[in-house]
């Protein structure tokens, strides 16, 4: 029996070492897609300095692909994991922590793609500000990382929490809705961040003088943005780390596993939505100075209601867990 | 390509010196397999960097799908390259798996930081946060 | 462990719960932002009318968030009801 | 790591039911009060033509606040809604950034203080929809496109108190529970630090003033 259960890890070890590192790769070639198109137009419509949009797109894409790098690890540490001490518990922990870190690179490979994409027309259009432009670049597909962290993070607590004296029948489930949890939690808010940072890049290059408070703006929608990231982290958390009774019933399984789906699915759409208003707000805030106050005011606004979705996912996502 | 090279050699040289030093520092306090895996993990780091930007004019002048397929393969062949240093230090005692995955992260690390650095000490750019200079950035539009 | 029928359903009830409120709430989250996105917008090209603006763009918010609603009463039907 | 849903309460068997205290929330809500009342006072005390700096600071933030519900509403509503509005930004504000000092705690952690302040904010709301509409036209608007839509204009105004208590209870909770598991990771090394000052000052400022700014809007809408 004990074979049986060895042989079913190395099949889930195998598995989610292929998810994490397949997912990972295809969002960090998207995002990188769409930056080489916008390079070359660029390019085509002043080639003279194609040295230094060679370079940004250089520095853009080593930052971009710390999503993709972060899923290799977790790939490589699940495909060489020790299989002389395992449980039956194990199959569902490197199942979810590889399907976690795969999805959650997902978004912040696309997302920190489209900054730099667009600091590539950027360039072109203000080749004065190039400087500024490559900061904003930086510091904008970085922060765009920050939900790929987060599906990091979860993937290693996955990894490394002990899971002993724990009953088999609902932890299973517990284990894998976490990992949905915060990995399809991340894909939203990481291309909502990149769109915001986005703009920001375009901002600046139309608008140099408008660069301080573009690049606050920018920040703080960053910052907003990446709430619905948080509430996938706090539902995985709570899942990870509260010890549920033992159950016969399958229904309790179910509940698990149903509330970490509703909040990784719930969190993707408020997250883009939350992106998109951002955007707007920074590409007009960069352009008329008058009306800074009001567009912050109202893009606050438009975002917490726009998250008002993601927050019902997170209520029925609480309940399934505490009063079911 | 000139460009690249410069940019190349500039963040290499930094993070390969500052990994050695703090290898350094960490076999003086014979925390030896930390600073083995750190100056193993810069150096794969490196070797991707210069990888990237080697196969990076080659995505210039194809369509966006045929640039989104050519980077897949070009993640992937790059990858296997840093699996090496990581297989390592999972498999050898000699190699401390946190530290090698800390270097793995160097160039990141050095480009971010010395842009925050340019961004508030080394350079009149000091308007991230504060008002800006007019007349200094008016001299700059003009100039274009 | 013996399935039942009744876990079974419950079982069902459940998951349903979660992936209605979960599928409910993408459309609805794009469509506020793309809302509050034009309105920013507006404000930014007519800033003098931005409380009107902001007025206007909650209600149509709680329009379209209305679907997102429906979905919420489904997963607490599913929950407590059935 | 169990230490996560735990609150300290005191239970009173009360008629055969069980009165539940939670004694962290409400002693912190009480000290929020005192500072709130602390800070009031000192603003208040000596007013001068040229104001000392605690009354500049609360010159300035009674402006601010003003401004920003007479822009939602009119001058004249603004007027009547300032104060309560001053006084929710500021106790929520206090409430988030009680979390820095040692052994205190944010009383928002708990979903009773952000609920309560929800159901307030409806309840003043509705009361201001119904005096400035009279109660013909304030029922009117719940059969507004067609008549048997109204069960779900009823579920859509307390998905209102839901979608906005949640939003703040779930922000702060999630920063909490987030710097416990980063320093349960780092052994409290590097960055609870600063991740302590990106969720409580950044978000708990952010998320107040979003409460505030959507329970201005929300008797806006209705008074309009």
């Amino acid at each position: 029996m004990t074979d049986d259960i060895q042989v079913w890890v190395k099949v889930a070890a195998f598995i989610g070492g292929g998810m994490a590192m397949g997912f990972g790769a295809i969002g960090a070639a998207i995002g990188e897609g769409y930056t080489a198109a916008k390079a070359n137009e660029a390019i085509a419509r002043s080639p003279q300095i194609s040295g230094d949009l060679f370079k940004t797109m250089l520095l853009g894409q080593a930052i971009a692909e710390t999503a993709s790098i972060f899923a290799l690890i977790i790939a490589m540490l699940l495909l060489f994991a020790d299989f002389s001490n395992v449980s039956t518990l194990t199959i569902s922990i490197f199942l979810s922590s590889g399907l976690c870190m795969g999805l959650g690179a997902i978004g912040s490979g696309i997302g920190s793609g489209l900054p730099t994409g667009e600091a590539c027309t950027g360039i072109v259009r203000q080749p004065g500000m190039k400087n500024r432009i490559t900061t904003i670049m930086l510091a904008g597909s970085a922060i765009a990382q920050s939900p790929a962290i987060f599906a990091l993070v979860t993937s290693l607590i996955l990894l490394f929490v002990d899971f002993t004296g724990r009953p088999v029948s609902p932890t299973w489930a517990a284990i894998i809705g976490a990992g949905f949890a915060s990995g399809l939690g991340a894909i939203g808010s990481g291309i909502g961040e990149g769109l915001v940072a986005k703009s920001g890049c375009e901002g600046i290059a139309r608008q140099p003088l408008a660069a301080t408070r573009t690049t606050n703006v920018m920040l703080l929608g960053m910052a907003v943005t990446e709430t619905t990231a948080i509430y996938g982290l706090l539902i995985a958390c709570i899942l990870i780390f509260k010890s549920f009774p033992a159950a016969e019933s399958i229904a309790s399984s179910m509940a698990l596993l149903g509330a970490g789906l509703c909040m990784g699915i719930g969190a993707i759409g408020p997250g883009i939505g939350e992106g998109f208003t951002a955007q707007s707000a920074v590409k007009w805030i960069s352009r008329s100075e008058s009306s800074t106050a009001q567009l912050t005011r109202s893009m606050l606004v438009g975002q917490a209601v726009a998250e008002s979705t993601g927050i019902y996912a997170l209520v029925i996502s609480l309940v399934l867990i505490f009063v079911i | 390509m000139e460009e690249i090279r410069k940019v190349q050699k500039r963040y290499c040289s930094i993070a390969i010196t500052f990994a050695i030093f703090a290898g350094i520092i960490f076999f003086l306090f014979g925390l030896k397999p930390i600073g083995k895996g750190l100056i193993l993990g810069t150096i794969f780091s490196i070797i991707n960097f210069i990888l990237m930007g080697e196969t990076l004019p080659l995505k210039i002048g194809i369509s966006r799908n045929r640039a989104g397929v050519y980077s897949f393969l070009s993640i992937l062949s790059r990858y296997a390259l840093l699996a090496i240093p990581l297989v390592l230090s999972i498999k050898l005692a000699r190699f401390n798996i946190g530290a090698t995955v800390c270097g793995l992260f160097m160039v990141q690390l050095v480009i971010l930081t010395d842009e925050i650095l340019h961004q508030f000490y080394f350079s009149n750019r000091k308007d991230l946060f504060f008002k800006p200079k007019k007349n200094r950035t008016k001299k700059l539009l003009w100039k274009n | 462990m013996a399935i039942e029928g009744t876990h079974i359903v419950q079982a069902a009830a459940f998951l349903g719960a979660g992936l209605s409120m979960g599928l409910g709430a993408i459309g609805p989250g794009v469509g506020e932002g793309l809302a509050a996105a034009k309105a920013c917008e507006a404000i930014g090209k007519n800033p003098v009318e931005a409380g009107l603006l902001t007025r206007t763009m909650l209600v149509g918010q709680a329009v379209s968030e209305s679907t997102g609603i429906y979905a919420l009463v489904i997963a607490l039907l599913l929950l407590f009801v059935v | 790591m169990e230490e996560l849903g735990r609150i300290h309460q005191l239970i009173i068997p009360f008629f055969g039911h069980n009165m539940t205290f939670n004694l962290e929330v409400i002693v912190m809500t009480w000290i929020v009060f005192i500072m709130i009342l602390a800070f009031g006072f000192f603003a208040a005390k000596n007013r001068r033509i040229i104001p000392g700096p605690v009354q500049i600071m609360g010159e300035l933030f009674v402006n601010q606040l003003y401004g920003l519900t007479e822009d939602a509403m009119d001058k004249e509503l603004g007027q009547k809604y300032g104060p309560l509005i001053c006084a929710l930004f500021l106790f929520l504000l206090l409430s988030n950034w009680a979390g820095l000092l040692p052994f205190m705690e944010e009383p928002t952690k708990d979903l009773n203080t952000p609920l309560s302040m929800g159901l307030m904010g409806f309840f003043i709301a509705h009361y201001a929809g119904i005096r400035a509409k009279g109660f013909k036209g304030y029922i009117k608007e719940y059969f507004e496109p067609i008549f048997f839509m109204m069960p779900l204009n009823l579920i859509g105004e307390l998905a209102k108190v839901v979608s906005i208590s949640f939003r703040l209870f779930g922000n702060i909770m999630g920063g909490s529970i987030i710097i416990m598991v980063v320093s349960h990771l780092t052994y409290s090394v590097l960055l609870p630090p600063f991740l302590n000052a990106f969720f409580t000052i950044f978000v708990g400022t952010i998320q107040a003033f979003v409460f505030t700014m959507l329970t201005i809007v929300y008797i806006a809408v209705q008074v309009k």
